[in-house]
């Protein structure tokens, strides 16, 4: 076991390293200079130039990198341009939010997706298979931002049932954070329903054709027990490793998410430090969201290996 | 054709079980016909046989020629979207499986009638221990507590003769080699005592030293069991060591049937005779063999008449329109062919 | 009760002296008071001094102080602290409030609640920018003991004081008891949510969700008007939008349209800006061609707009010898900015303008801008409560913000001379002048001038809308 | 069969494949010291169990992998020190048939380009002339030149398996080297292609060494026989010796193995206990030890060495001269029932007279 | 493929809107660009059958150039993805090794960052504009090419015809062009589809952003962008380019599905 985690760690480095190397010199290419816009609307020279020495915005980008990634590894990922909040402050403020957006999109996209998605593998050739399958096509088709736009323009604006923004941090009111999350859970969750309603089919139309699944029936078990145990076991492999694969997923739509419900979490914090060059939030929030990706990966992974008895053995 | 098809198969009622046989009628499957969506013609056209209780029936033919299908068949485990049962009917235990609901049938099935299949890798679920997979068949078919089907399940791994069977029973199925992965198959066809094991091909995958192994524990089984066994295999070396009577297969369906002795003494047929006459033998002598020339037909060319007859070295036009009826003898030996017996084409004088 | 004000962006430093944002000074008229304030009609009025008077060679300003207030955290205000709080703008390196008090030369305190201005030379903008972040006045106690730290947890002697803030969420204050004013504020406490969002943060506040939203859409003040419980206050801004253009800015600055004034006129004709105002904001804003608004006292209303008029243009270009010409303009990618550019891009077709539009991120634009990298820049100012905030920084040759290069030694007397005096009549014939010389030369073509539009619930009273776009809070009552 | 005068076409020596085994860091011995020599001319032929690596073993001989450890020589020369070009040049002489007709040939070629390719790389013939050669090598194999034009999966299994060897004969070869060559046919068809390998064999003037399990065709085809037990080999000697009267417990034991198609035939021998060890952890001594009858005590220690046991046989077994070793049988050996006979004969009569009536 | 009616209804879809986008120019409609200021955001009515957006612009005019936009935005990035992704795909899997190990951290590390996020930082960096979107989707989608084509080579690298190749001494060149490529192919055709489908809403969602199609110039996006203010009073704005976008997508999803049905026995 620790050797295979030993092992994974041991790629997950240079990919965090390659990532980072390549955030940090995009930024130095962007146009655009964030000392001109820390300066505000009077771009003093004077302010400008103090700005550019002490965020060392004027030293070779190597060094730059350098000092940037030696106070990484210790831990300290700077401050914001914008607001002077130390990056990892800022990060641990956005970040509840954006997982509990996450989460309640998962547990949304999980109920629809994986139910419809056997039901259709079972019922393959069927009316159900096709209407599910069109549903789940929909699913992806419709951009994520329309439909926000839409479901607020219906949900919060003519019906009046939900709010259409004002994020309330789950610890606060509880229920009143769950009512606000709800359409953009919802919004999130439907593509990933899709894509896993999609993806829970075809394992399990692979399943379905093994031998083993022959022979559980030959044993004379009920169809239930055939699908759900002996198909649906095996099928959730491939699962697994998609679900880490759309949490990769999750945070893209949650950009844009988070930007139309103006949830303050994760995206909007990108999509805002992008648009104000507020270089270390973007090399911060990037190198936060590629290590998530990469832990979401590892536990799948050995999620992956725990259900998997053939894979056991090589932990 | 189908009309033909009912004549060809209903005219004998299979492999009779008088004579040779020790026990009741287990299995009569009569006129069997499977046909697959898309499909022309009956992939499976008219099959008809019979198994007794203690007896093994082999069936025997190439790759594709419907074994597998006829087996399934019988079982009710043919995918029942792809596959039509067009006519027929499999009587077990006075019961036709072929209109049985689903939940009788999954009552049967795994229980008085099993069956173990060809690829022991696949054919068991690779995230459950083999001990759960065999006391789970235990546990679907008697009213028993996890634990005593655990214990049936360490007492079927006994009698299959798996070493250490208490520690087998918690490996997972990767951990066992193909031989040992058989056993755990057999074993949980066994744990029921069936009345009918169905085998397909279960030792085309293992090495021959294990092949070996297998036969004779199946053997030893069934002898101890008196279950009715059919096997399904390509093999006539495997026919001739261990079945009692014997079906020779091709396109779908039984050309000859009869007793082992009489099918390897008197082979009638020209496909039996081509099939046991292309086989290398440890002993024959060198030069070269006898062959089949062409491949099996798809069903899309299967000829109206007899479906060897593209490939039979004595077929005439006869042959390619009109279907030949299987005709029985006095001792169970029957076939289906306008031509036998063969010797009669050589008096006569050359060939076509 | 708590009062939620929906504001359009989140505020940047809770710093006074390093803030930059126009958010930012929403929130800080309800946490820091100044030295002085300004009425809806711009008149320089007392807040934390009470009385101020100038030396005759108007290079000292003397300042009483008002007495008993107390800061946030408990410390006295007086004279030192208004000391301490001018020599942090002026000294600390963050700060963004050097250029406005450049003309301060030294600060004196002369006596506990008089404290006096030296100055370099005479700066008849100073009051105006004490009635702003320069005179914002912070606990000497909290930004000594936290340095550039303060905007954590800043502390002020305004009404409402600092209580939690998450970045892009919210911002919370609670009513500061110890208030010299307490009597005038009425609500507990007050809670600013940016919601970047016009149409969420609308829909926001008729939910009731918020009480009062900064910057509703133009095109929405329809439809709030009809609305039963919500209703617009709205003032005309300080700032002005217009496009600057580059005369001398490196090597871009050499164009036709920046080397010839004629065709800039006869850009500037070929415009309709009232067509504009309506197309685009519903004419809700201020159609505009001056730095002020016409509804600023500076407005020079002799130079009132001409209206569009595409032959004089059309004769303007044959004049600069030029039948067709090819522009590009820089405009910020903002669906707001580019419709204007767009309604821009099909008036001047007609003269002979092709104009092509080039979006930008607005950091990408502030830098072409300051690098000369343009032809045409999209561009605007959020105002300043004095005149020359308007216009100074923006002709006068080699100012910072100067992105045109324009420069011209008789404005730049105009401007210099207008700065030195106290007497507003004088200041404004200067001005008037300088607009003269400038209407012809255009480095700056002025469109129009935003409306502060705010929608306030019907239970919310005493709420006014202010040119300088602020949220005051005094009076102002929920339920 | 072969004359005195040994013409060695390819050598190994000490030939070794080890593979890692997944994230375990185990090793897979596949191959493990393996020497032989092949003679020109004769159809040389290595037994082994099933999935321990026989082809390994064939992809080493024609270095398409690189060895763990050990030489192969071909003609006199090591293959791991020739050129990639020289390495080329070898590659037409030296050719390989796979097991699975079904995937041995890319499925988006057509049958006359897959012929031809060799061609292009190994000769100068012009376009015509390659069409023209293609024609004759799918005549050759028993295929129609107009197949040219179709892609492999219009074929049949054995027809597939024709092309193949149709594409290695192109570049007219020394050596074939068959992967289990006919094991996924139907025995119809099987028939069919030892028979074509025959001819192909005396008409070419090949070499063939052939890789299987099943021992009735090794039988039929070979003049030489290895076996191998766990990657390495056992015993070696002429076929007709080694099935008459074999010199390694576990060459009888898969003689006894083999199910014969004889009815009612006495069980001759035990059948082989034990499974086959993992190649992960081969037993220690002699590695067939834990199953063989006649093991003994030093076979749990000592591990036997390859020795000449007479007559161009060689063996590795501690025991191999005490032991008399029940081979084929006498009972196996004799003719079936005799109207079981003539109906045979009178069967191949008919088949190949049609077969040349038509052909 | 023609068997599958949901397939040949996507592909009549995604031929209706080429067509579409191919006849623009030819179409009896007034410039995506002539605006009407006597007729801003108007509903549909018989002169404008779709409406006019906030500029008086007529949207059944801007939504056909838009299609333009889209449907390029769609094909050129996903040309991008695939002309720059698979040799690299080729290159990692058929050589295996240190090769293997460069080009599959970095894919890793482009696949670590979100697609979209990392999109809009392209975007951001190259400037907006519709091009500068297309290559920054592009760059976006083209790990998903690398991995896709490298496992596919892994696969068919260890078919035995490869090895085939190999024993009649084959060079790499020609295997790779004539053995591995070809067997590659239609997996990579069939992302290639789905791919253009995920591309297309990637365009809109940057021009949502302001960070594609750039004015007067209309995308269906950037169309989005502008009507999300205009909500209440004119909701067919945001209408048509919503439904536009689900059409064409999900056209180019069924197309990419019955590809694969047809060319690739494997589901998903
Ligand atoms: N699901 C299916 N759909 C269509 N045709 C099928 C299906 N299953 C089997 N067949 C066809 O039925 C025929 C008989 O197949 P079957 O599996 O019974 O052969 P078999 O004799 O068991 O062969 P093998 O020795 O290879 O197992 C074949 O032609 C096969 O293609
Ligand atoms: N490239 C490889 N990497 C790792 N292990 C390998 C590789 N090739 C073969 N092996 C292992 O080596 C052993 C022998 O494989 P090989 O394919 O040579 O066997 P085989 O005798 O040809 O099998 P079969 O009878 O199935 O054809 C197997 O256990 C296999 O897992
Ligand atoms: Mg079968
Ligand atoms: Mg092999």
């Amino acid at each position: 076991m620790l050797r295979y985690i030993a092992k994974r760690f041991a790629v997950a480095i240079p990919t965090l390293v390659i990532v980072s190397i390549f955030v940090f010199s995009l930024q130095k290419m962007m146009p655009g200079d964030p000392a001109v816009i820390m300066a505000g609307e009077q771009r003093d020279p004077q302010v400008i130039a103090y700005l550019r020495e002490k965020y060392h915005l004027n030293d070779p980008v190597p060094e730059q990198y350098a000092f940037w990634a030696g106070r990484a590894v210790r831990g300290d990922l700077g401050q914001s341009l914008r607001s002077d909040v130390p990056v990892l402050d800022l990060i641990g403020d956005k970040l509840p939010v954006t997982i509990q957006l996450a989460v309640m999109a998962m547990i949304i996209a999980f109920a629809i997706g994986i139910p419809a998605g056997i039901v259709s593998a079972v019922k393959k050739g069927t009316i159900t298979d096709y209407v599910a399958n069109f549903v789940a096509l929909s699913g992806l088709s419709i951009p994520n931002f329309w439909l926000g736009i839409m479901l607020i323009l219906l949900v919060s604006v003519h019906l009046g049932w939900l709010p259409a923004s004002g994020y309330v941090p789950l610890t606060e009111a509880p229920l009143r954070s769950i009512e606000t999350m709800l359409m953009p859970a919802f919004v999130l969750g439907t593509a990933l329903a899709a894509t896993l309603m999609r993806h829970t089919r075809s394992a399990m139309l692979g399943v379905l054709q093994a031998d083993y699944v022959r022979t559980a029936r030959a044993k004379g078990l009920g169809e239930r027990v055939v699908i759900l145990k002996h198909t649906f076991r095996n099928a959730v492999l491939p699962i697994v490793t998609l679900s880490a694969l759309l949490f990769g997923e999750l945070l893209a739509g949650a950009v844009l998410t988070e930007q139309i419900f103006t949830i303050p979490g994760f995206g909007k914090l990108i999509v805002d430090a992008v648009f104000n060059r507020d270089y270390p939030v973007v090399q911060g929030v990037v190198l936060c969201t590629a290590i998530g990706f990469i832990l979401m990966n590892f536990f799948a992974d050995i999620l992956y290996v725990v259900l998997n008895p053939r894979m056991r053995e090589s932990l | 054709m189908s009309v033909e098809t009912v004549e060809a198969g209903g005219r004998a009622n299979g492999p009779a079980n008088a004579g040779s046989g020790d026990g009741a009628t287990v299995l009569r499957v009569s006129d069997l016909s499977v046909r697959f969506a898309g499909q022309p013609v009956d992939t499976i056209d008219g099959v008809s046989f019979t198994l007794s209780a203690g007896r093994t029936l082999c069936l025997v033919g190439e790759s594709g020629c419907g074994k597998s299908v006829t087996s399934l068949a019988t079982m009710r485990l043919l995918p029942e979207k792809a596959a039509r049962i067009t006519s027929g009917e499999a009587r077990f235990e006075d019961r036709d499986m072929l209109r049985l609901s689903r939940r009788e049938i999954e009552r049967v099935r795994g229980d008085r009638m099993a069956m173990i299949f060809q690829e022991p890798m696949t054919s068991l679920n690779p995230v459950f221990k083999v001990g759960d997979q065999v006391a789970e068949a235990v546990a679907r078919h008697r009213k028993v507590g996890r634990r005593e089907a655990r214990e049936r399940a360490l007492e079927m791994f006994r009698r299959v003769q798996i070493p250490a069977p208490e520690r087998r029973l918690d490996d997972y199925p990767h951990q066992l080699s193909g031989g040992m992965r058989q056993r755990v198959m057999i074993a949980m066809a066994l744990a029921n005592d069936p009345k009918l094991l169905i085998a397909d091909e279960p030792t085309t995958a293992l090495d021959v030293t294990i092949q070996a192994q297998i036969l004779r524990l199946m053997r030893t089984l069934q002898d101890e069991s008196g279950a009715a066994m059919l096997l399904i295999t390509h093999d006539l070396g495997v026919v001739a060591d261990i079945a009692d009577e014997v079906a020779v297969m091709y396109a779908g369906r039984i050309v000859e049937s009869g007793p082992v002795e009489t099918i390897f003494n008197d082979p009638q047929h020209p496909y039996t005779i081509g099939l046991m006459s292309s086989m290398p033998t440890l002993g024959a002598p060198k030069g070269r063999l006898a062959t089949i020339p062409g491949s099996v037909p798809s069903p899309f060319e299967f000829p109206p008449g007899c479906r060897f007859a593209t490939r039979c070295p004595f077929a005439q036009t006869r042959c390619f329109s009109e279907v030949p009826p299987f005709e029985r003898n006095d001792d169970g030996h029957g076939w289906a062919c306008w031509r036998t017996p063969i010797e009669t084409i050589a008096e006569a004088g050359g060939h076509a | 009760a708590t009062l939620k004000i929906g504001l359009a962006d989140d505020a940047d430093v809770l710093d006074p002296d390093q803030a930059r944002t126009f958010v930012g000074r929403i929130v800080f008229t309800a946490l820091c008071d100044k030295l002085v304030d300004v009425t809806p009609e711009l008149k320089i009025v007392p807040q934390l001094a009470t009385k101020w008077s100038w030396s005759d060679d108007q290079k000292t300003l003397t300042m009483q102080l008002r007495k008993g207030v107390k800061f946030q955290d408990g410390t006295t205000f007086d004279a030192a602290a208004v000391k301490a709080n001018i020599e942090r703008s002026k000294t600390l390196k963050e700060s963004r409030r050097k250029s406005e008090l450049t003309s301060i030369d030294s600060v004196e305190v002369a006596g506990d609640h008089t404290v006096k201005f030296h100055l370099k030379q005479p700066d008849a903008t100073l009051l105006a920018q004490f009635a702003d972040r320069s005179g914002m006045m912070m606990s000497p106690t909290a930004f000594k003991k936290e340095g550039e730290k303060f905007s954590s947890d800043p502390v002020c002697s305004g009404p409402f004081q600092f209580v939690n803030r998450v970045q892009q969420d919210r911002i919370e204050l609670k009513k500061f008891d110890g208030y010299w004013n307490a009597d005038k504020i009425k609500v507990d406490a007050v809670t600013y949510l940016p919601i970047p969002d016009a149409t969420v943060r609308l829909s926001n506040l008729r939910s009731g969700d918020l009480d009062i939203v900064d910057r509703v859409a133009p095109t929405d003040v329809k439809q709030v008007e009809q609305a039963p419980d919500i209703h617009i206050e709205k003032a005309v801004s300080l700032g002005y939008q217009g496009i600057t253009i580059n005369i001398d800015n490196t090597k871009r600055g050499d164009t036709p349209i920046g080397n010839e004034k004629l065709l800039r006129q006869a850009l500037s004709l070929s415009i309709d800006r009232n067509a504009l105002n309506q197309v685009v904001f519903n004419g809700v804003y201020k159609a505009g061609n001056q730095p002020f608004p016409p509804t600023s006292p500076w407005y020079d209303k002799s130079a009132s707009m001409s209206g569009r008029d595409i032959d004089k243009a059309k004769a303007l270009m044959k004049k600069a010898g030029q039948e067709k010409v090819s522009l590009t303009m820089n405009a910020p990618n903002s669906p707001q900015e580019l419709q204007v550019a767009q309604v821009l891009q099909s008036m001047i077709k007609p003269a002979g303008f092709d104009l092509k539009i080039q979006p930008m991120e607005f950091a990408s634009l502030l830098s072409a801008d300051t690098a000369g990298n343009f032809e045409l820049s999209q561009i605007g100012w959020s105002g300043r409560i004095d005149p020359d905030g308007n216009i100074d920084q923006f002709v006068r040759c080699g100012a910072g913000l100067n992105d045109s290069h324009y420069c011209n030694k008789k404005v730049d007397t105009l401007l210099q001379d207008a700065r030195e005096t106290q007497d507003n009549a004088e200041r404004k014939q200067k001005y008037d002048a300088a607009n003269e010389i400038l209407m012809k030369d255009l480095p700056i073509i002025y469109l129009y001038h935003q409306t502060w539009l705010f929608g306030v619930r019907k239970d919310i009273n005493g709420f006014k809308a202010y040119p300088d776009g602020m949220i005051r809070l005094e009076g102002v009552t929920k339920g | 069969m072969s004359d005195r005068r040994r013409d060695i076409v390819i050598e190994t020596q000490d030939l070794v494949r080890h593979f890692s085994s997944g994230g375990s860091g185990r090793t897979v011995r596949a191959v493990d010291g393996v020497s032989l020599s092949v003679e020109r001319g004769e159809t040389f032929a290595i037994v082994r169990e099933s999935g321990c690596g026989k082809s390994t073993l064939a992809r080493l001989l024609l270095r398409l992998i690189e060895p763990t450890a050990g030489t192969v020589v071909y003609e006199g020369r090591d293959l791991s020190s020739l050129s990639p070009r020289q390495m080329r040049a070898a590659r037409a002489r030296l050719q390989f048939v796979f097991q699975d007709p079904f995937s041995s040939l890319n499925p988006r070629m057509t049958v006359g380009t897959l012929v031809g390719e060799p061609l292009i790389v190994h000769t100068g013939l012009s376009r015509s002339e390659r069409r023209t050669r293609v024609g004759e090598l799918l005549e050759r194999v028993g295929l129609r030149a107009e197949h040219a034009e179709r892609y492999p999966h219009e074929f049949s299994g054995g027809q597939r398996q024709r092309v193949a060897i149709a594409r290695a004969l192109a570049s007219e070869p020394t050596v074939l080297v068959g992967d289990e060559p006919v094991s996924a046919l139907d025995v119809s068809v099987q028939a069919q292609i030892i028979n074509l390998m025959e001819e192909l064999k005396s008409d070419f003037g090949l070499t063939l060494v052939v890789i299987a399990h099943d021992l009735a065709v090794i039988r039929h085809m070979s003049d030489r026989v290895a076996v191998m037990y766990l990657g390495e080999i056992v015993e070696l000697a002429p076929a007709d010796a080694l099935f008459d009267a074999p010199g390694h417990p576990y060459t009888e034991a898969l003689i006894a193995a083999i199910p014969v198609p004889r009815p009612g035939r006495e069980e001759h021998g035990e059948a082989l206990g034990g499974d086959i060890p993992s190649p992960l952890a081969p037993p220690s001594g002699c590695r067939f030890h834990p199953r063989c009858p006649y093991a003994v005590d030093r076979c749990t220690r000592e591990k036997p060495m390859l020795e000449t046991a007479g007559r161009g046989r060689l063996v590795a077994c501690h025991r191999q001269k005490e032991l008399s070793l029940a081979g084929v049988g006498a009972a196996v050996a004799a003719g079936a029932n005799e109207k079981a006979l003539r109906r045979f004969e009178l069967y191949r009569q008919h088949a190949e007279g049609n077969a040349a009536g038509s052909g | 493929m023609l068997a599958n009616p949901s397939a040949l209804f996507g592909l009549a879809l995604v031929c209706f809107f080429i067509a579409v986008a191919i006849l623009a120019p030819i179409l009896p409609l007034d410039g995506p660009a002539a605006t009407d200021w006597g007729a801003i955001r108007k509903a549909p009515s018989a002169a404008h059958w779709l409406g006019t957006d906030d500029l008086g612009r007529d949207l059944l005019s801007r939504m056909v150039w838009g299609a333009r936009a889209s449907l390029m935005a769609g094909v050129v990035s996903v040309f991008i993805a695939v002309v720059v992704g698979v040799p690299f795909g080729l290159v990692a899997g058929y050589f295996g090794g240190w090769v293997d190990q460069i080009i599959s951290r970095i894919v890793d590390a482009l696949l670590s960052t979100p697609f979209l996020i990392l999109a809009i930082a392209l975007a951001a960096f190259l400037g907006p504009s519709l091009t500068n979107a297309m290559i920054a989707i592009g760059l976006s989608a083209m790990p998903v090419f690398v991995r896709l084509t490298r496992g596919q080579v892994l696969a068919v690298k260890t078919e035995d015809y490869v090895e085939g190749a190999r024993a009649i001494g084959l060079g790499h060149g020609r295997i790779l062009a004539r053995y591995i490529l070809p067997n590659v192919f239609a997996p990579i055709l069939v992302q290639a589809t789905l791919t253009v489908a995920t591309a297309i809403i990637a365009e809109a969602s940057l021009s949502f952003l302001g960070l594609g199609q750039q004015p007067p110039a209309p995308s269906w996006g950037s169309m989005l962008n502008t009507a999300k203010n205009f909500l209440d009073q004119a909701p067919w704005m945001a209408l048509w380019p919503g439904i536009a976008i689900f059409l064409v997508v999900i056209g180019f999803n069924l197309l990419g599905d019955g590809l694969r049905d047809a060319l690739d026995p494997r589901e998903i």
